[in-house]
């Protein structure tokens, strides 16, 4: 099977590798090749725990987690991790959502879950990339949601005071 | 010795006193809101009783229904932990008043330390050294003659205050008016006192604190200093003891400057007082906490004492089991506060479910902490997850213990800040300890804000993350299929609803 | 100071050597058998190499495959831990002369401890206190004359062994004949050797050891004693340190015998001087073993030192960084090795998955582990998991705070010892250090073999299997619905299957 | 639903409980009558972690661990074990099996994985109870198992030098 997998650092860095994975004939590692190349003869990984990865590159060992919550998955190796999107080039629907990312109105999400303090910009304001829009509050804290760009409110979709859920959608910018 | 304890807390500091009662043979009784039935502390606890909503005022805050479950559990004492009515004379008081013993100081010596001013005006009296400034509460044109006799710039600061709010720097006359009005209203909506004074502002102060300890027989000691420079906000983020800078001679100068504000206030049980050390290490005095503090442990891992089962003793009436002289510290040790935030993302909290956790152990790893794998994490408390603290014989290993700690500690579904150590404890500065309050804030607002990645780990992340879409995938590596360790079918269909949300985005 | 060391074991004390050199910055690298692939020191390590079979003596004992991996590697050291091949001087030679640092004593002291009577003939040497018998190999005869002379009841012993094996109480003449052969013979198949020697027997005694460090500049000290009387079939199962008996001047004195023990070697890097001790506090040299102990976590948490930390330094050239009048011993800390067995029947060895898996952390509590929850454990080796340790300022509440870990503890799917240590710790005279080495034999075939269960709590339990019975059989009741909490699907369907196979027996 | 419940103490305490569960109709708490006697008004227990129950009875509160692997169920309050065998009394096989257990051949089954490495006592032997009938070897130690009753090994169903699991049958003795 091959993954179009991209994978962004904290610092910035973002790179995209086709991963093609199958398993050895004779023995229980695996054929892959990164980009087309050979990544590493007979790869020797094991799932040792839930969301564990540990994978011998050669001689050198890795233990890799996973976090597959909150709707994004995020790999970490060592201490470091890394935001990854994996998809499946065979499918149409990953293609053509690829394909529409970047167009067309910007979703606000909850980062967490919390409450709805206070509307800053109604839907209709016309509102700059990093201006306020809602502010919500959680463990003590009150956390202002800033617009993704620059634009015009389309829709909140929620009421001050109300509790949401991390990854809600709470406001549309267009 | 008392045969039962009430804990009036909740998380790591609730679970961490049960653990010392049960250490003791003494019962613990946990209380809980509505959000904390399942919390550790009530799992771990020999009886547990439902005290009301989420909200702290209708639960944890409120002193009838603490008092209430006191008695129907026939607890003779109360372990206030930190936070909520940890410094509440009032609490202290009614608990007296109950019978029931309140682990901890008088509510006498809470008073005279809980508002900033009375504090000073007690210290001043007993000769010990504060920063130049007022000893009230200032009206604004009393501030502005006290401003210029100190010197720009002053700091303006809440007389009922903590934790920053009510906090104001003001680095010349012109700006005065709008900081008093500005900190004035702050103070009054947080601690319904708008009452404010000045102090002298002491540029990249370090935040050094001793602790102090004192018996029901007059015995008062101190248990050497924590270093807690490194904050944000004012909140502490890593504590350690002893404090790089601190030699023998300014330990027991601070030492016993701290025992004398101890002894003017006539103080018992664990408290700590708090200094502000100046670029020529001269101390000034800050607040006295009056309660045991969220660092305790690394004094407890460089003195060698237990300062919970200690604070029980104390309360029940026993001689501190040791003199001054019998402390000594030994080696070094550091806390990290693990925190349900994102560092990536201005530090939002983020409660919600801890999907998998994996913590550190081994070698000079402590830790206390409040959660378990499963856990829910309420969205309507203090963030603080868990404390990692790592002792060494040195600084320079205990640095390296925690980093190696760190690499083996694992949370997933909620964000931590445990990325935000990893950066903080490789930082040149911090490992040369040239530390002061406003260290982090500056490592935080530099250029470089994440160390650099690897592109060999980048291409391993692609690698893993294919070889975990193809054993969720049901096409199965080799990986999955041996060892009976494949993941179950549960979370595999919880990875596929991911990736195609992934891939749906 | 070396940049990479291979470590030549498996287990918690590989992943104990792993977790040093990652503190330190030096890479490691882990060597494994077939079927260790997914054992935790090859997760940790920076670098692992497949060396083969299960059986030890094609994978982990075998030196050629080892040194091949150091060369590949390029590590420039080698950590042996304990057992395997810690303590075989021809490995240490090998290590020698492929220029890779051998982290431990030189061959030619190994050689002089190896065999007992060899280390008999030098200490005698070196005035060092035996216990009263033969100083080689005997034959029947000699052995005779040795016993009528010393006095029986007498005690034969292999010069190779260790563990037991190979050793005899003889009370009188006539059983010598049918003991000699039989020691003799157990000592052949064990150790390649037939040599037998004899002592005096020493009804009831203390097993203490010390520990003694030396580097390569002539300097050697002594770092405290460990009482490790409670053994079952002469194997240690709890350790501790100090000895309740050891005073000042009686660790004085030890301590200096066992630093002359070491001198007198030519001994350097981690050693532990055993000695047996008897009613009167007479101490007798037992042997010298030539590695770091599985207890070696008790020394460091009452001497505030890392003896891993410090083996690497020393064995990269570095002097000692204290000096004998610094080691300074304070509180107490208890061991106890977590095995999978199962104390209920007759300790049987217990390998196979670990279903579940919950540790004790909090204040004083360390672990070294070398197992994880879902990890199968091999039925090829030693079947320790794990050593628990307490640290406390008393050794009264060093046992109250192991026995809360004890409770915190809980592992499914294998049997272990831990209900053994709990009986222990609650014992009388354990609890008030009454113990010698006969001490654990004695209590288990004490006629009341358990504690004594509450009626309240066998009904507990009952409720509990039956609400789990219900959440598992799809009626689920409200605990499992509420919370999302309920266990996997995978997991009750394990269950029913178990509860069927228990019907229909 | 009604389990009948017996409870075997390591100090070798036995009991039977008939336990009665059913759901609260206001509240997420259980109704619960132990041997026809209500056990606790309202009881509330919950699942925070797999195998793990936190059960408050009054105010007490236990924290429950299940260990289901191996073939028998053991359930720990506090730091104690107890082994129970859950039978829903509505199943006619239940009872069936409960009736038959004291009677006819007895079976040796492997407490461990491990390694025959002797057949003491084979087919047709006599035993005593209590006599060694096989010993299997794991982790460097040698086991002897041994008859449970006194009467004739009917079968040996394993080699000498066969691995084994733990709860695998090894010999029947009639």
């Amino acid at each position: 099977m091959t993954y179009d997998i991209t994978v962004t650092a904290k610092d910035g860095q973002t790179q995209t590798f086709s991963v093609e994975l199958s398993r050895a004939k004779d023995s229980d590692k695996l054929i892959c090749r990164v980009n087309g190349e050979e990544f590493n003869p007979g790869l020797d990984s094991q799932n040792p725990e839930r969301d564990v990865l540990s994978v011998l590159v050669g001689s050198r060992s890795y233990e890799i987690h996973r976090d597959g919550s909150n709707g994004e998955m995020q790999i970490q190796v060592g201490g470091t991790r890394y935001t990854v999107e994996v998809r499946d080039p065979r499918s149409l629907k990953a293609r053509r959502a690829k394909a529409g990312a970047t167009d067309g109105p910007k979703k606000i999400s909850a980062p967490m879950p919390g409450k709805v303090v206070r509307i800053i910009s109604p839907a209709g304001t016309e509102v700059e990339a990093g201006q306020g829009v809602i502010v919500i509050e959680a463990m003590k804290m009150q956390n202002e949601l800033k617009s993704p760009k620059k634009g015009i409110v389309k829709k909140i979709m929620v009421a001050e005071g109300a509790t949401v859920n991390a990854g809600d959608a709470l406001a549309i910018i267009e | 010795m008392f045969k039962k304890i009430l804990i009036a807390n909740r998380g790591e500091i609730a679970v961490r006193i049960i653990r010392a009662c049960r250490e003791l043979g003494i019962a613990s009784v946990a209380v809980y809101s509505d959000v904390d039935r399942n919390a550790l502390h009530v799992r771990k606890a020999d009886e547990a009783y439902a005290i009301g909503p989420a909200a702290a005022r209708e639960s944890y805050l409120n002193l009838e229904k603490i008092l209430a479950v006191a008695k129907k559990s026939g607890a003779d004492a109360v372990h206030p932990g930190y936070g909520f009515l940890s410094e509440n004379a009032a609490f202290a008081e009614a608990c007296d008043k109950a019978g029931v013993k309140f682990i901890g100081p008088t509510a006498a010596a809470m008073n005279i330390m809980g508002s900033k001013t009375s504090a000073r005006r007690a210290m001043e009296a007993a000769g010990v050294p504060f920063v130049p400034g007022s000893s009230k509460g200032l009206t604004l044109d009393e501030a502005a003659s006290v401003s210029e006799k100190v010197g720009y710039p002053v700091m303006l600061k809440a007389a009922a205050g903590g934790g920053g709010k009510g906090m104001r720097l003001v680095a010349s006359a012109a700006e005065l008016k709008s900081a008093y009005e500005g900190a004035s209203s702050e103070a009054a909506r947080a601690f319904n006192s708008g009452e404010v004074y000045i102090e002298k502002y002491i540029d990249r102060p370090r935040h050094i604190e001793v602790q102090v300890f004192g018996d029901e027989h007059g015995n008062v000691v101190y248990l050497g200093e924590r270093e807690c420079s490194v904050q944000r906000r004012h909140q502490k983020v890593i504590e350690e003891a002893p404090s790089p800078i601190v030699d023998a001679e300014m330990r027991s100068k601070m030492g016993a400057t701290a025992v004398q504000v101890a002894k003017a206030a006539g103080y018992t049980n664990a408290g700590t007082v708090e200094f502000l050390v100046d670029a020529q290490k001269n101390f000034y005095f800050l607040e006295m906490n009056t309660r045991l503090q969220v660092e305790h442990p690394v004094t407890e891992l460089v003195t060698g004492l237990d300062l919970v089962h200690l604070q029980i003793q104390v309360a029940a009436g026993k001689k501190l089991p040791f003199k001054q002289e019998d402390v000594v510290l030994r080696g070094h040790a550091i806390e990290c506060r693990i925190y349900a935030e994102d560092p990536d993302n201005n530090f939002f909290p983020s409660p919600g479910k801890i999907t998998r956790l994996m913590t550190p152990s081994g070698p000079g790893i402590r830790e206390d902490s409040g959660v378990y794998e499963g856990w829910n994490v309420p969205l309507d408390y203090d963030p603080m997850l868990s404390k990692l603290i790592a002792y060494a014989p040195t600084r320079e290993m205990a640095i390296g213990r925690m980093l190696r700690a760190l690499d083996e500690y694992f949370v997933a579904g909620i964000k931590t800040n445990l990325a935000l150590f990893r950066k903080i404890l490789r930082d040149a500065d911090f490992c040369a300890a040239r530390i002061d309050t406003g260290y982090l804030e500056r490592l935080l607002s530099a250029r470089s804000k994440t160390l650099p990645s690897s592109a060999d780990d980048l291409k391993i992340a692609a690698v893993a993350a294919a070889i975990f879409a193809m054993n969720g995938s049901g096409t199965n590596g080799a990986a999955a299929a041996k060892n009976g360790t494949q993941s179950s079918a549960n979370e595999n269909g919880a990875w596929k609803k991911t990736a195609r949300q992934e891939a749906l985005r």
